[in-house]
């Protein structure tokens, strides 16, 4: 089970079991959502975008532990940031799930090292930041992950 | 009754080691191992007999259609249809449902009539319908399932199965529940207020007896992957009075009896329906999966199924927050369940760790899990070479699972 | 440059004999051999890698799914085509052409607007345009052929191809006539006129270098069965900005993001149009095809066939009584001959007896037949193993059957 | 060539190259076309018939040795038949072309006994049957080789 307790780190596991902004955002003034066809999970993203900063951010949906982890750790994330740092904090986290390297100072995200070992999961790991991304840019149209970007 | 362990080794699939443990193939809904007489065949067909059937008047041209021809023949003795030309080769169960869409159902339907579907169909045989409708103005309606234990509310039938009811098509055995319809008395009742009836073989056409002249049905669609023939054929059979009045499906070489630059005329059923050059080689091993499956006997497949899935049944209801989908009893070989704790994924993942390949997710049914209020399932099918041990190796790896995300 | 001798060992159909005598098979434009590779490319993924793709997570699913989308990206390469996406898995050329007439076709043609085809189109490329006209109230006009040298008019085509045409779809290569149509030139022209434009390269895919930019063509059309993989698996190129905007094809699982009871959401290409379990197992063998056509190199074929065709022509031409149709040069590989004393199936059935197969009959041309005031003609048709001592072979027996019919 | 001498039989070449009745039937009362799309035959066939027999009978048409000498033969045999003796002795030339056996008094149609050895060829040789047939029962549509009762 080496691959599988990489894959499923203990702040996965801790994100899965207690997701961190969990929920419908009452003073939303962005929202999107994100769905993977082929495995059904969901995601629904709420922000309130002030001045160009995330003042605040919260999800909700159903989905396997590394999606629904991964929601909740990129919450924690992008509180504060503005578009084109959340931005370049996903291509980061694209990086680490696709390739298994992770950069030091990037602490949290690397948790999602192991992802790189099962293909097939990786757009669980992304389904939140798809649909973060989209609500950032006031796309309306749901981010799917068969996107032709993924 | 068939030596079930000697089975195992008519499938060479199955000696295999997945993640340092021996395959436990238990993703048989999704598509079944092919046993070696087939894969042998189609070899043997490409080395020796290939060349395009039909128009052809060359030793190897007479000798691929006589073995095409034999295939249609074979699966119409195994259905039970009253003749070949009854038989529509496809590329499997979604491409016959869309046939009978595209054809039966654009020539037949108008704004008034009905389209009766369940709750339980796979998406194959109600995307087809929703097109179908969109294109004709007829409406859908369902027939409810009860709930977590998946049957057919046959007492709101009365209710649904009304005249303006111009089709009923409904799954033979639900691929999510586990279910087996009763599908003769609901032909019966369908022909009672004059439906068309459409059944979805998918499941049951590898797993039980299936005889659609006893059933009644007008159409009966299936796939050749589920039932241990390769992929990319499958049949649709109907009923030889509706073929000959149904308008043509594709248009191209093979299907016609004329063409000028501005009009053309069609062959009669099954070439009607087949434009262009068919997958012959994967339609002999069609031929070849009947024998194959006769050869075991289908009573004895379905027993064999049906028990594996009683008893996983039972088994994984001793699990600590299990939630088990379909009937108590008199399953089809499959079964699916949820936790709140594990999502579905999770434990497809973890049980490939321990070589048991399952499906989770929605299963193409998503109507029906959100009725259930399911995002998902984990499903477990069976086939005739899965064992008992093979449902201890199951059970066993779901306990690891649940006690890793347990947390303790 | 190729060994072309050692080529004929990897066909293991071509080392048998026919009526006691060696098999020459000249019925490639019915459908190729072949090679050992896809053949045993086929017995090793039912062997090993067999499972059900996309939806799946144990580990032969991954397999089976990593080696269905490599086949779709090696395919894509094969064509240059600009993405994955645009390569749509489709039963064969058929099949391709039907999707497109029943999607892009029914959601854009309306009366008043004009399918172009030409006089030389195989009714795979005339029928289902002739269903969709009826469809959509939309006219087919014709591009004429010149003759029994068959060329496309091309003095015609300002005359036909006008603003009201929207659709414009035209064989790169001729299945009867052998000629090679000026395919870049015909779409540059439509594109002026903003019509969309549809390639069938049943017949070019496997014998020359195909590039769909280079060529500028919204869709291509092709079937695996005649470049060397197996039956049942084609693909249609498509534009991305046309598919995209295109409805589905079938309904099924797969194709959708969402589905309720009463509606649903598509996914994007290439799901959007590959409803219910694809062919992923002859998917496979058709990107083996592709690497083993360009390990040949693919001029190195067109140069090759066209050569052989050349050296039938001209040899053929001596035969008294023969009528040879298509251009004197630049072939394709391949020729197509009538005599007035002996039928066609008359030919084909005594040269079978020398071991030769051949083709007879009206290659689903009737039309262009008609206009040339023929019921049919004899065709052979080249490929990769085929040899100038087979050309001689057919010479010889051709001289012996028009000597038994007259007689002396 | 053996097999082929069988199914191209003198009798067969010799109405092949000089067909008996071909032609329009100026006087006919009743016509019908046959095709064989498989491989584009085309038949038709011209009765007068007479009270309940057929007075005179022609064919033309395109196709291989086998159908044209066929229908030729055929024009020969039927004239002066009534429709059911037609039918019977289609029935029997049915059975030579599908199984070799020809009896005895049969004699020219026994010519075709060679066809048997040819199953796709079998198509041919009843082409203008097939035609006669329907015409005899006044049907308007194409006879094809592909229907059903073949
Ligand atoms: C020019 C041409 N177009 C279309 C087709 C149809 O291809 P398929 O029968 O593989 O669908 C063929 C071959 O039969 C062909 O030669
Ligand atoms: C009940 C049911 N119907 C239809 C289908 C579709 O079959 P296929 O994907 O072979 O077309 C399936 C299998 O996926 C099924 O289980």
């Amino acid at each position: 089970m080496s691959d599988l307790s990489d894959l499923y780190q203990q702040v996965i596991l801790d994100h899965n079991r207690r997701p961190r902004n969990r929920g419908k955002l009452p003073t939303a003034n962005r929202v999107a959502h994100g769905d993977n066809p082929t495995c059904g999970d969901q995601c629904n993203v709420y922000l309130r975008v002030d001045g160009d900063k995330i003042a605040e951010i919260s999800f909700d949906g159903s989905g396997c532990a590394i999606s629904q982890a991964s929601a909740s750790l990129m919450t924690t994330q992008l509180k504060g940031r503005t578009a084109p740092e959340a931005q370049k904090l996903y291509d980061e986290f694209h990086h680490i799930v696709t390739t298994g390297e992770a950069p030091e100072e990037i602490s949290d995200l690397a948790a999602f090292a192991g992802v790189h070992a099962f293909p097939a999961r990786i757009k669980c790991a992304t389904l939140g930041w798809h649909a973060a991304l989209n609500a950032l840019k006031g796309d309306a149209a749901p981010a799917t992950t068969e996107s032709h970007n993924d | 009754m068939p030596d079930w362990k000697k089975v195992r080794d008519d499938f060479p699939a199955l000696h295999q080691q997945v993640n340092g443990k021996p395959l436990v193939y238990l993703d048989n809904a999704a598509t079944t191992q092919r046993p070696r007489i087939v894969i042998d065949a189609l070899s043997r067909f490409y080395e020796r007999d290939n060349a395009n059937v039909h128009r052809g008047l060359h030793a190897l041209s007479m000798r691929a259609t006589d073995a095409f021809e034999g295939a249609r023949a074979r699966v119409a003795k195994f259905i039970n249809a009253a003749a070949p030309e009854e038989i529509i080769f496809t590329r499997g169960t979604t491409e016959s449902i869309n046939l009978v869409a595209n054809t039966w159902a654009v020539a037949n339907l108008k704004k008034g009539d009905v389209i009766l579907l369940t709750e339980m169909e796979h998406h194959s045989n109600l995307v087809p319908w929703q097109l179908a409708a969109q294109r004709t103005g007829a409406q859908l309606r369902y027939l409810p399932v009860t709930g977590d234990e998946g049957l057919l509310d046959l007492s709101q039938l009365d209710r649904v199965l009304t005249p303006e009811v111009k089709l009923f098509a409904f799954t033979h055995m639900s691929n999510t529940l586990g279910t087996i319809n009763p599908a003769a008395e609901l032909c019966a009742r369908a022909k009672k207020v004059g439906a068309v009836t459409v059944i979805d073989g998918a499941q049951s056409i590898g797993h039980m007896p299936v005889d659609v002249r006893a059933l009644g049905c007008d159409f009966y669609a299936f796939s050749g992957h589920k039932m241990g023939a390769s992929t990319g054929i499958g049949a649709l059979y109907g009923r030889r009075a509706l073929l000959d009045a149904m308008p043509p499906y594709q248009g191209g070489g093979g299907m016609i009896t004329n063409v000028e630059f501005f009009e053309s005329r069609w062959k009669p059923s099954p070439e009607r329906f087949e434009a262009g050059t068919p997958n012959f080689a994967d339609a002999v091993t069609l031929g070849l999966a009947c024998d194959y499956l006769d050869g075991l006997g289908r009573a004895e497949i379905a027993r064999h199924d049906g028990q594996l899935a009683q008893l996983a049944y039972e088994k994984l209801s001793t699990l600590p927050g299990i939630r088990l989908l379909g009937p108590k009893s008199g399953r089809g070989g499959l079964v699916s369940f949820a936790f709140n704790e594990v999502h579905a994924h999770d434990i497809v993942t973890f049980a490939d760790e321990d070589g048991i390949a399952l499906r989770g997710g929605h299963h193409c049914n998503q109507p029906l899990m959100r009725k259930l209020g399911l995002t998902g399932t984990t499903r477990a099918s069976f086939y005739v070479y899965n064992t008992e041990a093979e449902i201890d190796a199951l059970v066993a790896s779901l306990r690891r699972i649940l006690k890793f995300f347990s947390g303790n």
